[in-house]
């Protein structure tokens, strides 16, 4: 892939400011109309746009088309882009078709001056040049003003995490609800233990770079500190190998500080393979042999769910599920005995660690909940009002809550 | 009967895993374990060069002239590398740096992706009036139901997931609410994935019956 | 003709049998899941023998997208990426090729991608069935003129972010390694602003998710979605907040599709399977529950532990 | 040094694609952190690979149960390794592309794995007829919804809903099932999504925070692991 010329904004909305427009005087482009044999009309009105909050690498030329360039004619075949900056040589930098009336140039350095014609060529072979346009620099931002709502949004909802995970690690209680499927986590490992039979960690299908495999291998770490305080055979195989090595990490972690360095084996996880349904095969072989007490089923989740959790529950095992994809959540909620459910896959580790400034980030994400709860209330009250009275000053209401929480 | 070899492969393996459904038997094992090494093999190959040698090696050293090399591509190399001292176990602990760079980008770039697009996006949306009018101006029940639907399980939905409050009284009631909401949702998955599973179960019989048996036209 | 009545036929006689599994289920003797098994497969089979044509209502997801499709004038750019391997083409193959079918008698120029390796493979392939098609074929579309296939990206909703700049920074050439700049139909597209409409074929990640949060959200592009089953329910929020412009969810979409446009095609034959397929699955699930309230009722009054059988 | 490093690493980098969000020069940021990924990924892919051929070696030569298909499970993969690196039989030698069709690695994913992945994909189709007889219970009200609502769109989903409830009188439409199945799919089932997104979305936040302030850190490991 070659490097990007001339990358852009990733969101500049719509709003594009007019920095140089350069007219061409209506006189001259109706003397254009009459083009002698070879010549032929030139484009008219080129204006050179900087586009707003953009990094200063682009520049979009605009023009109204040559009065030659009729759809459903062939007389004028495209238009050609020149460009010169610092008095220095012109050069064509594009080519369009004709009744294109548009050219973005990537091409550009954020320190020069750039001036621009665009001419028309015509079938014959003739070409009519514009005026050219004043110098125009393009301009870098390095802020996204359009962005400025989410900057807030983002300060308050990661302000009152930051604060409650604070205010905890002060010693401030903080109450926190009982989650069934976390509660029964001591029970699935101890019956395990009992049965002399091992636990099985399954952490989803997909990769590192997906959250809720990091959010399962953090539940890993908590789960695994307890299976080796409980002397339990643990197996968890994978279908990355970069979940392997972070798997086997925490786990090695986990042991160490339970003090059971020599009850770690690196063999606790296997790679198996990438592809989906060869992962599966092979961990449903695995259950149908080894008959595992308790199987963890925490992570991203495809169609193999129903498959994992229905083996799961042939074999007898506890199950215990939890993924933040609601297609796969109905079979976990029928094949196995403790669901966690979307936010609740988030919320597990923290609950696990039992300290106080992870069960405060807890209470930070209520905080935006309810702001979340708040706005709705608020924007439906306002939205129903205004619809029913006509009012203006509950319209300007919701508009303006709509604006802070759009971001598109 | 198709005469093409590779239908009659394909169709053999559809037969061995099929043979599952029966019992596990060693047809199964031999379509399995196949299926398990070629799979890990092919997906080996396909990221070493769209990886390593297009996404790296063309990066670094560019086959075209006029292109600038992208020598930071360099450092996720090296991070890479890291990776390998696994191998070693005394110094395996090093491959914590390129897995905390991994960590530290997703929970960044998901952060905010989220945040966006699951989050302030979904809010927006829900604040419609709860009375709905027809285009032609006169009230529309239907319209009206459903905002109120979407209005209610929204709302109770969240406090379902609340977690600094026990779910009793009127605040258990509501997330009681939320949470038939939920059960419809997971319902309607439930539905859509049956849909989902048969249509793969038709295009395997039509390849069986069409592709390699004939017997459709 | 014979395999239709022998099909029809044998779907009776299966039908009667289900009194026999009722029965036994009811007296607390269900069936082994093997024999379950059978049915399906059966209720599976059999309806593509059959000859019978299904009533299929009209949705407004689907139809949306058939609208904007329609109303785009000749000659509008249609990005159509294919975000799905071989394994999800019995229910994504049909649909797309009804819409390059439909996109070529509209006489839209089509832009075709993927973020999954071997999209564009089927995409190709879908290309192929609809130039078989003699009123496409009659059209002639030029590969490079009128429609073009970029090939493969990897990186995810990366791409379509890096898209957002200029389309050439992630295809810098088009699959048969022609340049960007010398392929005639993307002269003037840059980025999302030239494309009149985007249509996304998935199965998973990435897919119509992606393309809604980046393409539609960031980009202002137009989003149409052609998902398998399971994802389209993921889908409706978006749908509902105009983030995405339609739908096709599953072969019943795709069949719908096909038949608004008026190009019958595959999914049309499935659907009859289809509907035998969720029949049978909602006659075990009552054929399940009768036998759990039964056993119930049993326990009320006998106080008895619960039977075994059903695990 | 063991354990802050790392915590430097995970807070720098997040923060900083954080950040870029928000400043145009540096959004490239994200695009090039996924490139970053994607190398990682192939040198974990080598401890991988490394992984499965010792666990086949050891079943071999301990000739554990079922040591036969481990034999053929590192056939497969070492067959499928040679043609595809070395690029046997590819048309456009070691440049060509590595799936290139014609080529036999094409062959192998044609004819092997696309029959085989999608087979394994409808044998779902058997699991979910056993689970709704054996599983899906009415055991309680959220239960009965679920299944209510299930049975619904899968009654809509097929002409059979059209069919079943085509008697009813126009006034009372919104009771035919296709009606009911868009009903449900865009009322409740969108505000049983939407609070599912926005609680994920909240709860990605708050874990990202916990991981990216070190409050959370089991994946840095411990001091001289």
């Amino acid at each position: 892939m070659p490097p990007a010329p001339g990358a852009r904004s990733i969101a500049s909305g719509g709003r594009v400011l007019i920095l140089t427009l350069t007219l061409i005087t209506l006189t001259s482009s109706l003397l254009a109309t009459d083009p002698g044999p070879g010549s032929i009309a030139p484009p008219t009105l080129i204006m050179v746009n900087d586009l707003d909050y953009d990094n200063g690498e682009s520049l979009t030329i605009s023009w109204v088309p040559s009065l030659d360039d009729v759809p459903g004619q062939s007389e004028v075949v495209a238009y050609r882009i020149l460009r010169s900056s610092g008095g220095g040589q012109e050069a064509t930098i594009g080519t369009v078709l004709a009744g294109e009336s548009t050219f973005v140039d990537q091409s550009v350095n954020r320190d020069s001056a750039y001036v621009y014609r665009v001419a028309t060529i015509a079938a014959n072979g003739g070409e009519g040049y514009s005026l050219p346009t004043d110098a125009v620099v393009p301009n870098r931002e390095w802020l996204n003003w359009d962005l400025v709502w989410l900057f807030l949004a983002c300060l308050v909802l990661g302000g009152s995490v930051v604060f409650f995970i604070e205010t905890a690690r002060r010693g401030k209680k903080l109450f926190v609800r009982k989650i069934a499927g976390l509660e029964a986590i001591d029970e699935a490992i101890g019956r395990a233990t009992e049965m002399g039979r091992p636990i099985l960690y399954i952490p989803g299908i997909q990769d590192m770079d997906e959250v809720e495999t990091l959010a399962s291998l953090t539940i890993l770490g908590k789960v695994s500190r307890q299976i080796a305080d409980y002397d339990t055979q643990l197996f968890m195989p994978v279908a990355r190998s970069l979940v392997m090595t972070a798997g086997r990490e925490t786990i090695k972690t986990s042991y160490l500080e339970a003090g059971r360095a020599d009850a770690f084996n690196e063999d606790m996880v296997r790679y198996i393979t990438d592809e989906q349904f060869g992962y599966v095969a092979a961990v449903d072989g695995y259950m149908v042999r080894e008959r595992p007490a308790t199987i963890f089923l925490l992570g991203a989740f495809f169609g193999e769910s129903l498959v994992l959790a229905e083996m799961g529950n042939s074999v007898g095992a506890i199950q215990i599920a939890g993924t933040a994809r609601p297609p796969q959540i109905p079979f976990f909620v029928a094949a196995c005995d403790y669901t966690l459910i979307g936010e609740e896959l988030f919320a597990a580790s923290a609950y696990l660690s039992g300290e106080p400034r992870q069960l405060g980030s807890l209470k930070g994400q209520d905080v935006g909940k309810g702001i979340a709860m708040a706005v709705i209330l608020i924007g439906v009250a306002a939205a129903t009002i205004a619809e029913l009275t006509g009012s203006g000053f509950f319209a300007g209401v919701v508009s303006t809550l709509q604006n802070v929480f759009t971001t598109r | 009967m198709s005469l093409d070899i590779g239908v009659w492969i394909g169709a053999l393996l559809t037969l061995g895993i099929f043979s599952f459904l029966y019992r596990d038997n060693p047809f199964y094992k031999l379509c399995e374990s196949i299926f398990v090494g070629v799979s890990a093999g092919y997906w080996f190959c396909v990221f070493f060069f769209d990886n390593m040698v297009r996404k790296f090696y063309f990066g670094v050293f560019p086959s075209e002239a006029g292109i600038e090399p992208k020598y930071f591509l360099i450092v996720g190399a090296v991070l890479g590398a890291l990776m390998l001292t696994r191998l070693i176990p005394s110094i395996g602990w090093i491959s914590r740096w390129p897995l905390s760079f991994i960590v530290g980008a997703t929970a960044g770039l998901y952060m905010m992706l989220f945040f966006v697009s699951n989050g302030l996006n979904q809010v927006a949306d829900t604040m419609l009036p709860l009375y709905r009018e027809t285009a032609g101006g006169d009230f529309d029940p239907a319209e009206t139901l459903g905002t109120i639907l979407v209005f209610i399980g929204t709302f109770t939905g969240l406090i379902y997931f609340f977690f600094s409050k026990e779910h009793k009284g009127l605040f258990g009631g509501a997330a009681r609410v939320g949470i038939f909401f939920l059960m419809v949702t997971f319902g309607a998955a439930f539905g859509y994935t049956v849909m989902s599973r048969m249509s793969l179960l038709i295009g395997r019989m039509d390849f069986l019956f069409r592709d390699w048996l004939g017997l459709l036209g | 003709m014979a395999g239709h009545w022998i099909a029809v036929a044998i779907n009776v006689v299966v039908g009667l049998t289900l009194v026999w599994v009722l029965v036994r289920t009811i007296q607390g003797r269900p069936i082994e899941r093997r024999i379950v098994f059978v049915y399906i497969a059966l209720a599976v089979a059999t309806p593509l023998f059959m000859k019978l044509e299904a009533p299929l209502a009209e949705t407004p997801e689907v139809q949306s997208i058939v609208t904007t499709i329609k109303e785009l004038p000749p000659g509008s750019r249609i990005l159509i990426s294919f975000d799905y391997d071989p394994q999800s083409a019995p229910e994504l193959q049909p649909m797309a090729e009804a819409f390059i079918k439909f996109a070529f008698k509209q006489r839209h120029k089509v832009i075709i991608m993927g973020l999954w390796p071997l999209g564009p493979d089927q995409a190709n392939q879908a290309i192929r069935a609809a130039l078989e098609d003699p009123s496409v074929a009659e059209l002639a579309p030029e590969y490079g003129v009128d429609y073009v296939n970029l090939g493969f990206q990897s990186g995810n909703e990366f791409v379509i972010q890096g898209m957002g700049s200029a389309f050439k920074n992630m295809f810098p050439q088009d699959e048969r390694g022609t340049i960007y700049d010398n392929i005639p139909i993307l002269r003037g597209v840059t980025n999302f602003s030239n494309v009149d409409y985007v249509q996304v074929f998935s199965s998973g990640k990435p897919g119509t998710r992606e393309w809604v949060q980046v393409a539609a959200d960031r980009f202002g592009a137009t989003v149409g979605g052609g998902t398998t089953a399971v994802q389209a329910p993921e889908m409706y929020p978006f749908l509902r907040s105009n983030q995405l412009i339609g739908l096709m969810g599953g072969m019943t979409g795709a069949a719908e599709f096909e038949k608004a446009v008026e190009e019958l095609g595959k999914a049309n034959t499935f659907l009859l399977s289809q509907m035998f397929a969720h029949a049978t699955v909602i006659v075990f699930v009552i054929f399940g529950n009768i036998a759990y309230f039964r056993s119930r009722r049993r326990d009320a009054s006998t106080d008895a532990p619960t039977p075994g059988g059903i695990s | 040094m063991n354990r802050t490093l790392p915590f430097l690493l995970t807070f720098i980098v997040g923060f900083t694609i954080v950040i870029a969000t928000f400043s145009p020069p540096l959004d490239r940021l994200a695009v090039d952190t996924a490139v970053f990924f994607s190398i990682i990924a192939v040198f974990a892919m080598i401890l991988g690979g490394g992984n499965l051929v010792k666990i086949n070696l050891v079943k071999i030569t301990r000739r554990q149960r079922d040591w036969q298909f481990a034999i053929v499970t590192l056939v497969g993969f070492f067959f499928v390794l040679i043609i595809g690196l070395f690029k046997v039989g590819n048309p456009g030698g070691v440049t060509g592309q590595v799936d290139a069709p014609g080529t036999p690695f094409f062959d192998v994913y044609t004819y092997v794995f696309v029959p085989v992945g999608a087979t394994m994909y409808s044998l779902l189709a058997f699991f979910i007829a056993s689970a709704s007889y054996r599983a899906f219970r009415a055991k309680n009200r959220e239960a009965t919804i679920l299944l209510i609502a299930a049975s619904i769109i899968m009654l809509g989903a097929t002409p059979f809903g059209t069919m079943l409830t085509a008697w009813i009188p126009d006034s009372l439409d919104i009771f035919e099932v296709p009606n009911l199945h868009f009903f449900l799919m865009s009322s409740p089932n969108l505000a049983g999504q939407r609070a599912i997104m926005i609680g994920i979305a909240l709860g990605v936040i708050s874990y990202s925070l916990r991981v990216l302030l070190g409050v959370e850190r089991s994946h840095i490991g411990k001091d001289g692991g």
